[in-house]
């Protein structure tokens, strides 16, 4: 196996340009929202507003400002994409084995496997992934693998002007990590940190340096695997089943017994009816 | 903010409540059938294939749900074979891969039973061998009923069990779906079974209190799971304000809340109408003349199954839609 | 410390999953895949980013006479391969169904336009630029001062166009003596 | 990225040129301080350090209060400053300052010339010279005629030196002209190199700031004094030896009516700082066309030629060619050379047609007459008096200021060709416009005839583009345009060839220049494959540019080579050398350094002039040869010779002690200390005695259309700028139905009129619609929620666009009032994927004097909920 390849996201460099959003679809020929022709969001500049099928890269915007502007004025941006988790929501619920985990430790929706079941759209604790709307399969960043497999940076983090998007061997962006929370805390910067150590679903290859708390950036604080909830969900469903079933057979029991020890009385007159109706 | 308002909703709408809906009911009349297939006499055997003539065609409307409902639906069979290389594709730990097997293994006993069923069937077709009724009969019958009983068990639960292996809103964040849906999928389809019964009549009779038994012990389970699960979901209940609520409220009200009302209504209005036949001479006749249902006061009326019905659909689609429509949509 | 707890997530999950199948499904971590990449059997062609003056290096990449990618030059010193989202949209200049590919024109008072043969509206460019030189060409202002110029017509553009452009226009207008000659670099 | 500060101001750069700005944030990681001075809250300014505020338009104010802060605190650099800058040089006694003249400067009167140049007043700027050297016969008014347009700084006043050189000694009439030149020459200009003299250009300039106070500049700018100063000491920290500043700017400087005035401000604040050929110095232009540089080095600009030679025109001495090079040779300095460069252009244009007898062909040269630019071409089109247009790669209904008039004076032409990619605004002016959608124009009354010619785009041919720091680089065709799709080569090629045709058996004299018009482009060969056979050879276009010699044809390698009797043939004297041989196109050499090497990456395309990456970078070594410090070494004296990182711009043996020669022409009457060798005097210029036509020192002026009174001065507005009183282009200022600053501008997803990004859908999603930045405060003044539709009205023009409610957005004090900006950017048009109205319908046709740049950036106007 190659060594686990990965992107770190320094948000603190990121200039909101959305260079990767069109190098990703250029490279992948990615069809744009509408066509083209996308309604204003509203949402600062942000008019993609989320990943999915057709957004495999998406920045978002954030306006921090207080009313005098002093206190506090921050435009925070990132860039967004599929945190190829090292353990994957998507990959564990597809139900057709079309994602898969690569040689580099990426996660890989297979385009001529997927049936367009979207399990693992819910199954993302990211909503990363969405069903594009040309091939009708569900898509996210591949991390350009194609790319990956003839030693070529995927298309962002090649167009990236401010090397915001960082791609390398994972052990080497860890590094780069660290080094640099290390000096944004010497300047003095002490929110700096990083999004997606193994604490989290067990590392994420795609991570992020933050300077505020995840949800800020709409990123959950304690992503979890759907798969939690497979065996405490499938026991209460099978509990449920035990207690109807044995219910339906206590209640057919007592009921025979009620039946012969009551014996025929008038409201169970039509009763009779219906057991001589049945009579063969 | 909670966790799961970072996802993305799965695009599972009518199509997937619907099948919901009618998984549901197939299983729990298979189940129903099963059980008075095993464990009830001879006098709710007609009942009982009663459940599996229920469940099959229930049954049917299932796989074009699901497979119109996929992007793709040309690859529906990935489901089931590699489509990369020859091999069975089947991964127990992905509720849409087991369950998919189950549908269709529950498929083959539905099948089966339902066949043994009709052939027995005072309204078997002509062209239907009445010796088929060898399928439903004996030691091999309850085989295939304790078989079918099973998957329809797990045809009933799984669909909660897909629902809440995600990281969507409402559906994650309790593990009790496959629980309600049991219990919905019971009560709906003992009504729906019990309605069916009530209007052959005659020899589906005596299986009418307990299958109304069964509709209110499931419906009691379903509305306190209910309970439970809108009091673990906390603050998150805010999610049904709008017109998901409306739906849920329906699901309450006209599934479970009107059909037993509706029941103890009409139980006090047999009992009290019993106590005075008693007084009198001729009881009976007087029951019949009054055209009471033979039922005892357990037959389902056309109103009361459809109310159990909208209302099994309603709950399906208000926790469906509801999560549906949250997060970054 | 031989194995970190990266490694120990995976086969944990691995095991745990994976050690409980029974009918084939392969679990192991990595599946390897052969990727067909767009830019294999194509030519790559140094170039230069069309938007902004920052004079970015691309690479077109092309087959059989057609465009099949455009990014980044990874060896350029100006860029080092990064582009704007303009940069990285220049294969949609080239390959984009609203693209214009035949000559129109419009006749004076008409409401449509009409296609044109290349060759013919050249003649008829040709034509009207000669008709009107020559009458507003004037050889000297009113002081007996030479002018051999013409106001009649403005030439306008340039700044996105090639050096080579510029050198042949701003050529042929003052062969012509036509001096309105304008581009961007005033906007 | 080798800055330890960098301001950014005047530019929205992380928005406008991502890439570059890739640099700053190099820099940034390795330590540098970033500042953004800007109207509002951008992208640049999330990454900046420092983002300070300011009212759009008021620059010079906050740059000129840089400057006092730097005289006044004695930061300057005074090594520097002495010896290579003019501020020891002694000005005349008659010389008057706005201190004195209330705003203005000595030498105002009226303009008498043609109304069509739009001047509302002009200077006489003898009063403006040298105390020696002062002929100061040049009018003001033919500023707009000479000034030249490029937006870098350094060439500022490079070739505006000439005028006033202009000697009456009788020359000779004919090649060599260097007897003529040497006939020019003046002594050089006293000095007082103590700076004490209070008619050195150092005391004047102290004088002329000494007003501009961090309390003035909050007046006047709105940005508070602590955010002011805070820049203030950052700049001074970081600009020394060991140091150095640099600064960025774009449109937001020079789109005003004052544009040049403010780069000159920024120039005056770098030399004194001494930051001027200096690595992590200078001031960086960045332009926004791929090769806007190019199309003003080539210059499709009707004042200029080649190399930066002013056009011939009847304003000037320019009869005869000796008349010609008479008053464009600068007799000291590179451009003594003129003569050379000047007649190896006309034998590009004419070839053997061009020779000794007939002047080389310079009587059929077309002369200009006044200002043929953009502004009043508009004007003269509704007049009717321009009958055909050629609009190439050029969208004026959309990016043209008062596009409303400007469509309405498209309907009026004759005949009207584009070629662009798409059906632009311009292209479909007749049918889709919103003057035809309103009724004001009829379609079918519409008489002009319209032709849309499909363009090929980069990667389907030969060229080359020139980016905004003169790097010249090659693009090859990857593929044939789809169609009939052709090259805008092919097109100007191919229609000059039917016009030759036309005019190849012409005797009359009005037709010698494009009968004996050198144009030979065909390709040898067609290109094997292509479906386009007569495609023209750019790299022979490309050849007699970088030129070649008469006789043999052989390739130029440097413009030493070029001589003044037509045996040299050279169309551009800056680009000579760019082809030196057959076969060795440096433009398109792509090989750039390895990591370890000097980052200058001179195998990496050709930087014009003579492949040099950073102008006057002799500069960057103190004047005795030695680097000012290790950590900023560039260039250096080695003893024998320049040597360094770059190729140094500088005579290469010329020792630091050399002495000016008096008697001598071209830079051997520059020291071995003047860097600044395309200046008259070898120095950075703090004071500009010529080149400007509207004042020798930047002067904080008020936009033509401001909602406050000049805080600073009598005099509101620049007292010679251009405007065109019209019903369609009325101004208001200080008027209360118009209380607000509305600005313009551009984003990264879009570029310019949109042609290019507004039909790419990949593009188009990102900024879908037309948007208003207001801030919460003005917004909910007016009762205007986020999305809402608002109305801006100006008095040219109303339109509408959705609210984008921001607080990046924010009110300033100026003078006491609070006054709102309001945010506009301006890509949108009515054709295309994404469609929205003209923003420049609401902007004026309004210039300034030297280059006829529109103001683009200062308005006034008025928001409503639609």
């Amino acid at each position: 196996m190659a060594e686990p390849m990965g992107f770190f996201t320094d948000t603190t460099v990121c200039i909101g340009c959305k260079a990767c959003e069109v190098a990703c679809k250029s490279w992948n020929q990615i069809s744009s929202t509408n066509g083209g022709q996308n309604v204003l969001s509203g949402d600062s500049y942000d008019n993609t507003r989320k990943l999915d099928g057709e957004h495999w890269r998406h920045v978002k915007f954030i306006e921090q400002f207080s009313e005098d502007r002093v206190s506090e004025s921050r435009w925070l941006m990132m860039s967004d994409v599929c945190k190829h988790c090292v353990q994957a929501g998507c990959l564990e619920v597809c139900p057709t084995g079309a994602i898969i985990r690569t040689e580099f430790d990426t996660v890989v929706i297979q385009q001529d496997a997927c049936i367009g079941c979207r399990a693992c759209l819910p199954a993302c604790p990211f909503g990363v992934i969405d069903i594009n709307p040309v091939t009708h399969t569900a898509q996210k960043c591949t991390l350009c693998y194609d790319r990956m497999q003839v030693g070529m940076t995927p298309a962002c983090a090649q167009a990236c002007p401010t090397a915001s998007i960082q791609f390398g061997p994972l052990v080497q962006l860890r590094k780069k990590a660290e080094d640099r929370v290390a000096q944004l805390h010497s300047q003095g910067k002490e929110e700096a940190y990083i999004y997606g150590d193994e604490a989290i679903l067990g590392g994420l290859n795609s991570f992020y340096l933050l300077v505020d708390n995840p949800e800020v950036y709409g990123l959950p604080v304690a992503p979890k695997l759907p798969s939690r909830n497979l065996w405490r969900s499938s026991f209460a469903a099978a509990f449920g089943a035990a207690v109807l079933g044995l219910w339906g057979l206590v209640s057919l029991r007592t009921r025979k017994r009620g039946a012969k020890a009551e014996g025929p009385s008038s409201g169970d007159g039509g009763g009779d009816g219906g057991k001589k109706g049945a009579a063969p | 903010m909670r966790d799961v308002l970072f996802t993305a909703p799965a695009h599972w709408h009518w199509l997937i409540v619907v099948y919901f809906f009618f998984g549901g009911l197939s299983a729990g009349s298979y189940v129903l059938g099963a059980l008075l297939h095993l464990f009830g006499g001879a006098q709710e055997r007609p009942a009982s294939r009663l459940g599996y003539l229920v469940s099959l065609p229930a049954l049917l409307a299932c796989p074009p749900l699901l497979i119109v409902d996929l992007d793709r639906p040309e690859r529906f069979w990935h489901l089931f074979l590699w489509s990369q290389r020859p091999g069975v594709m089947f991964k127990w730990w992905s509720p849409m891969s087991i369950g998919s097997w189950a549908l269709l293994l529950f498929g083959a006993f539905s099948f089966v039973s339902f066949v043994g069923a009709l052939s027995a069937d005072p309204w078997r077709p002509s062209w239907l061998p009445e010796r088929l009724a060898v399928l439903g009969r004996g030691i091999w019958g309850k085989v295939l009923a304790a078989g079918g009983a099973g998957f329809a068990f797990f045809i009933a639960g799984y669909t909660g069990v897909l629902l809440s292996v995600t990281n969507r809103p409402l559906w994650a964040e309790t593990p009790l779906l496959g629980l309600l849906f049991t219990a919905s999928a019971m009560a709906a389809s003992a009504a729906l079974v019990g309605f069916v019964a009530s209007r052959r009549g005659g020899a589906f009779v005596p299986a009418l209190p307990w299958l109304s038994r069964m509709e209110h012990a499931a419906a009691l389970l379903e509305l306190l799971v209910l309970l439970l699960f809108l009091a673990w979901l906390g603050p998150a209940v805010a999610a049904w304000r709008g017109p998901y609520g409306v739906l849920l409220g329906m699901a309450v009200l006209l599934g479970l809340v009107a059909p037993l009302a509706l029941t103890l209504v009409r139980a006090r209005g047999h009992a009290a109408r019993g106590r005075a036949a008693r007084g009198e001479a001729s009881g009976a006749a007087r029951g019949e003349m009054s055209g009471e249902a033979p039922g005892g006061g357990h037959e389902v009326t056309a109103l009361g199954v459809g109310l159990v019905l909208a209302g099994s659909l309603a709950l399906r689609a208000a926790i469906v839609l509801a999560s549906e429509a949250l997060g970054h949509a | 410390m031989g194995i970190s707890r990266r490694d120990f997530f995976r086969v944990s999950t691995g095991t745990a999953l994976g050690g409980l199948v029974g009918l084939g499904v392969n679990l192991a971590p990595a599946t390897a895949r052969a990727e067909a990449l767009r830019i294999k059997d194509t030519k790559a062609h140094p170039s230069v980013c069309p938007y902004c003056a920052v004079g970015c290096g691309t690479v077109v990449h092309a087959a059989n006479n057609q465009v099949v990618h455009v990014e980044g030059d990874v060896r350029s010193p100006v860029n080092q391969g990064n582009l704007c989202p303009k940069g990285a949209a220049i294969y949609q200049l080239h390959v984009n169904p609203n693209r214009l590919t035949k000559v129109l024109r419009r006749a004076p008072g008409a409401t449509q336009w009409e296609e044109w043969d290349l060759e013919r509206a050249m003649d008829r460019v040709a034509e009207l630029t000669r008709k009107t030189r020559d009458e507003t060409f004037v050889e000297r202002d009113p002081k007996g001062k030479t002018l051999n110029h013409s106001l009649g017509i403005f030439s306008l553009g340039g700044a996105t166009m090639d050096n080579e452009w510029n050198h042949v226009q701003q050529k042929l207008m003052r062969g012509l003596g036509v001096v309105a000659i304008e581009n961007q670099a005033r906007i | 990225m080798h800055s330890d500060c960098i301001v950014i101001e005047g530019s929205n750069m992380a928005e406008c040129h991502p890439v570059a700005f890739r640099w700053v944030m190099q820099a940034k990681l390795a330590g540098a301080t970033v500042i953004h001075v800007d109207p509002r809250f951008t992208r640049t300014s999330a990454m900046a350090d420092i983002h300070a505020p300011l009212r759009a338009g008021t620059d010079i104010a906050f740059l000129g209060g840089l400057i006092h802060h730097v005289i006044e605190h004695e930061k300057y650099f005074k090594e520097y400053v002495v010896h290579y800058t003019n501020a020891a040089t002694l000005v005349r006694d008659d010389f008057k300052d706005t201190e004195e003249l209330e705003g203005v400067f000595s030498g105002l009167h009226g303009y008498d010339g043609d109304p069509l140049n739009g001047f509302v007043g002009q200077y006489d700027t003898a009063s403006w010279q040298y105390v020696s050297g002062d002929t100061g016969t040049q009018r003001a008014g033919d500023g707009a005629m000479t000034g030249q347009v490029s937006q870098n700084p350094a060439k500022r006043g490079d070739m505006a030196g000439k005028g006033p050189e202009v000697g009456a000694n009788p020359p000779p009439q004919g090649p060599p002209f260097d007897g003529m030149v040497r006939a020019m020459k003046k002594p050089p200009p006293p000095r007082d190199e103590t700076l004490q003299d209070p008619r050195c250009v150092f005391q004047i300039v102290k004088r002329h700031f000494s007003r501009y106070t961090p309390e003035m500049v909050e007046r006047v700018t709105g940005c508070p004094k602590d955010v002011f100063l805070k820049v203030a000491e950052a700049i001074t920290r970081n600009s020394n030896p060991e140091r150095t500043t640099a600064f960025c700017y774009a449109v937001g400087w020079t789109q005003h009516t004052y544009g040049p005035q403010l780069i000159g401000t920024c120039a005056m604040l770098q030399l004194l700082l001494g930051n001027i050929g200096r690595p992590g110095g200078g001031i960086l232009a960045l332009r926004g066309h791929a090769t806007i540089q190019g199309s003003t080095d080539i210059p499709t600009l009707y004042h200029s030629i080649h190399g930066y030679m002013p056009a011939l025109s009847t304003l000037k001495q320019h009869e005869t060619l000796a008349d010609y090079l008479k008053t464009e040779t600068l007799p000291a300095s590179y451009w003594s050379n003129t003569p050379k460069f000047f007649v190896s252009y006309l034998k590009s244009m004419y070839g053997a047609a061009a020779t000794v007898e007939n002047d080389f062909g310079y009587g059929w040269h077309p002369r200009i007459a006044g200002d043929h630019s953009h502004l009043p071409m508009t004007i003269a089109m509704m007049e009717g008096r321009v009958k055909g247009m050629f609009a190439m790669g050029q969208n004026p209904a959309v990016g043209a200021q008062n596009a409303r008039l400007q469509r309405k004076a498209l309907a009026k032409l004759e005949w009207l060709v584009v070629k662009d990619n798409f059906e632009t605004e311009t292209a479909a002016f007749w049918r889709t416009s919103p003057e035809v959608q309103n009724g004001e124009l009829k379609t079918e009354e519409i008489q002009t005839e319209v032709f849309l010619f499909p363009s090929a785009q980069v990667g389907e041919m030969d060229g080359s583009f020139t980016n905004t720091q003169r790097l010249v680089q090659w693009h090859a065709k990857a593929a044939d345009p789809p169609g009939d799709c052709r090259s805008d080569l092919w097109f100007t090629v191919h229609l000059g060839k039917r016009l030759k045709a036309h005019y190849a058996a012409s005797t009359l004299p009005r037709d010698q220049g494009i009968k004996h018009l050198v144009w030979d482009f065909d390709a040898d060969h067609p290109e094997p494959g292509s479906r386009i056979p007569d495609e023209p050879d750019a790299r022979k276009v490309l050849r007699e540019v970088n030129g070649y010699r008469s006789a043999d044809g052989r390739h130029l390698t440097s413009a030493a080579e070029l001589k003044d009797d037509g045996s040299t043939t050279c169309a551009s004297w800056i680009y000579c050398g760019i082809y030196p041989e057959p076969g060795k196109n440096l433009a398109e050499s792509r090989v750039p350094d390895a990591p370890e090497g000097p980052q200058t990456h001179l195998g990496w395309a050709f930087a014009w002039p003579s492949n040099r990456r950073t102008l006057y970078n002799r500069a960057s070594a103190r004047p005795d040869g030695k680097p000012w410090s290790e950590r900023k070494k560039y260039v250096w004296w080695d003893g024998k010779r320049w040597t360094g990182h770059d190729v140094p711009d500088f005579p290469l043996t010329k020792a630091p002690d050399a002495p000016a020669k008096p008697d001598a022409i071209g830079l051997d009457a520059h020291a071995g200390t003047d860097p600044f060798i395309l200046k008259v005097d070898g120095k950075g210029w703090l004071f500009a005695p010529t080149g400007l036509v509207d004042g020798p020192l930047p002067t904080h002026y008020e936009p033509v259309e401001s909602p406050v009174q000049n805080p600073l001065y009598k005099q509101q507005t620049s007292p010679v700028l251009k405007m065109w009183r019209r019903d369609d282009n009325v101004i208001a200022s200080q008027d209360p139905r118009y209380p607000h600053v509305l600005t313009t501008y551009r984003l990264t997803e879009h570029h310019l009129s949109g042609v290019m990004s507004r039909w790419l859908p990949w593009l188009a999603e990102l900024q879908p619609e037309l948007f208003v930045e207001l801030s919460p405060e003005l917004a909910g003044a007016h009762g205007i929620d986020n999305l809402d539709l608002v109305r801006i009205a100006t008095p040219r023009g109303a339109i509408t666009a959705k609210a984008l409610v921001t607080r990046r957005m924010r009110p300033l004090q100026i003078d006491g009032k609070t006054v709102h900006q309001v945010g506009l950017p301006w890509h949108w048009g009515y054709q295309g994927l994404v469609t929205g109205e003209v923003v420049n319908n609401l902007s004026a046709l309004v210039g300034d004097p030297n280059v006829s740049i529109h103001e683009g950036k200062a308005f006034v106007c008025n928001v409503e909920k639609a």
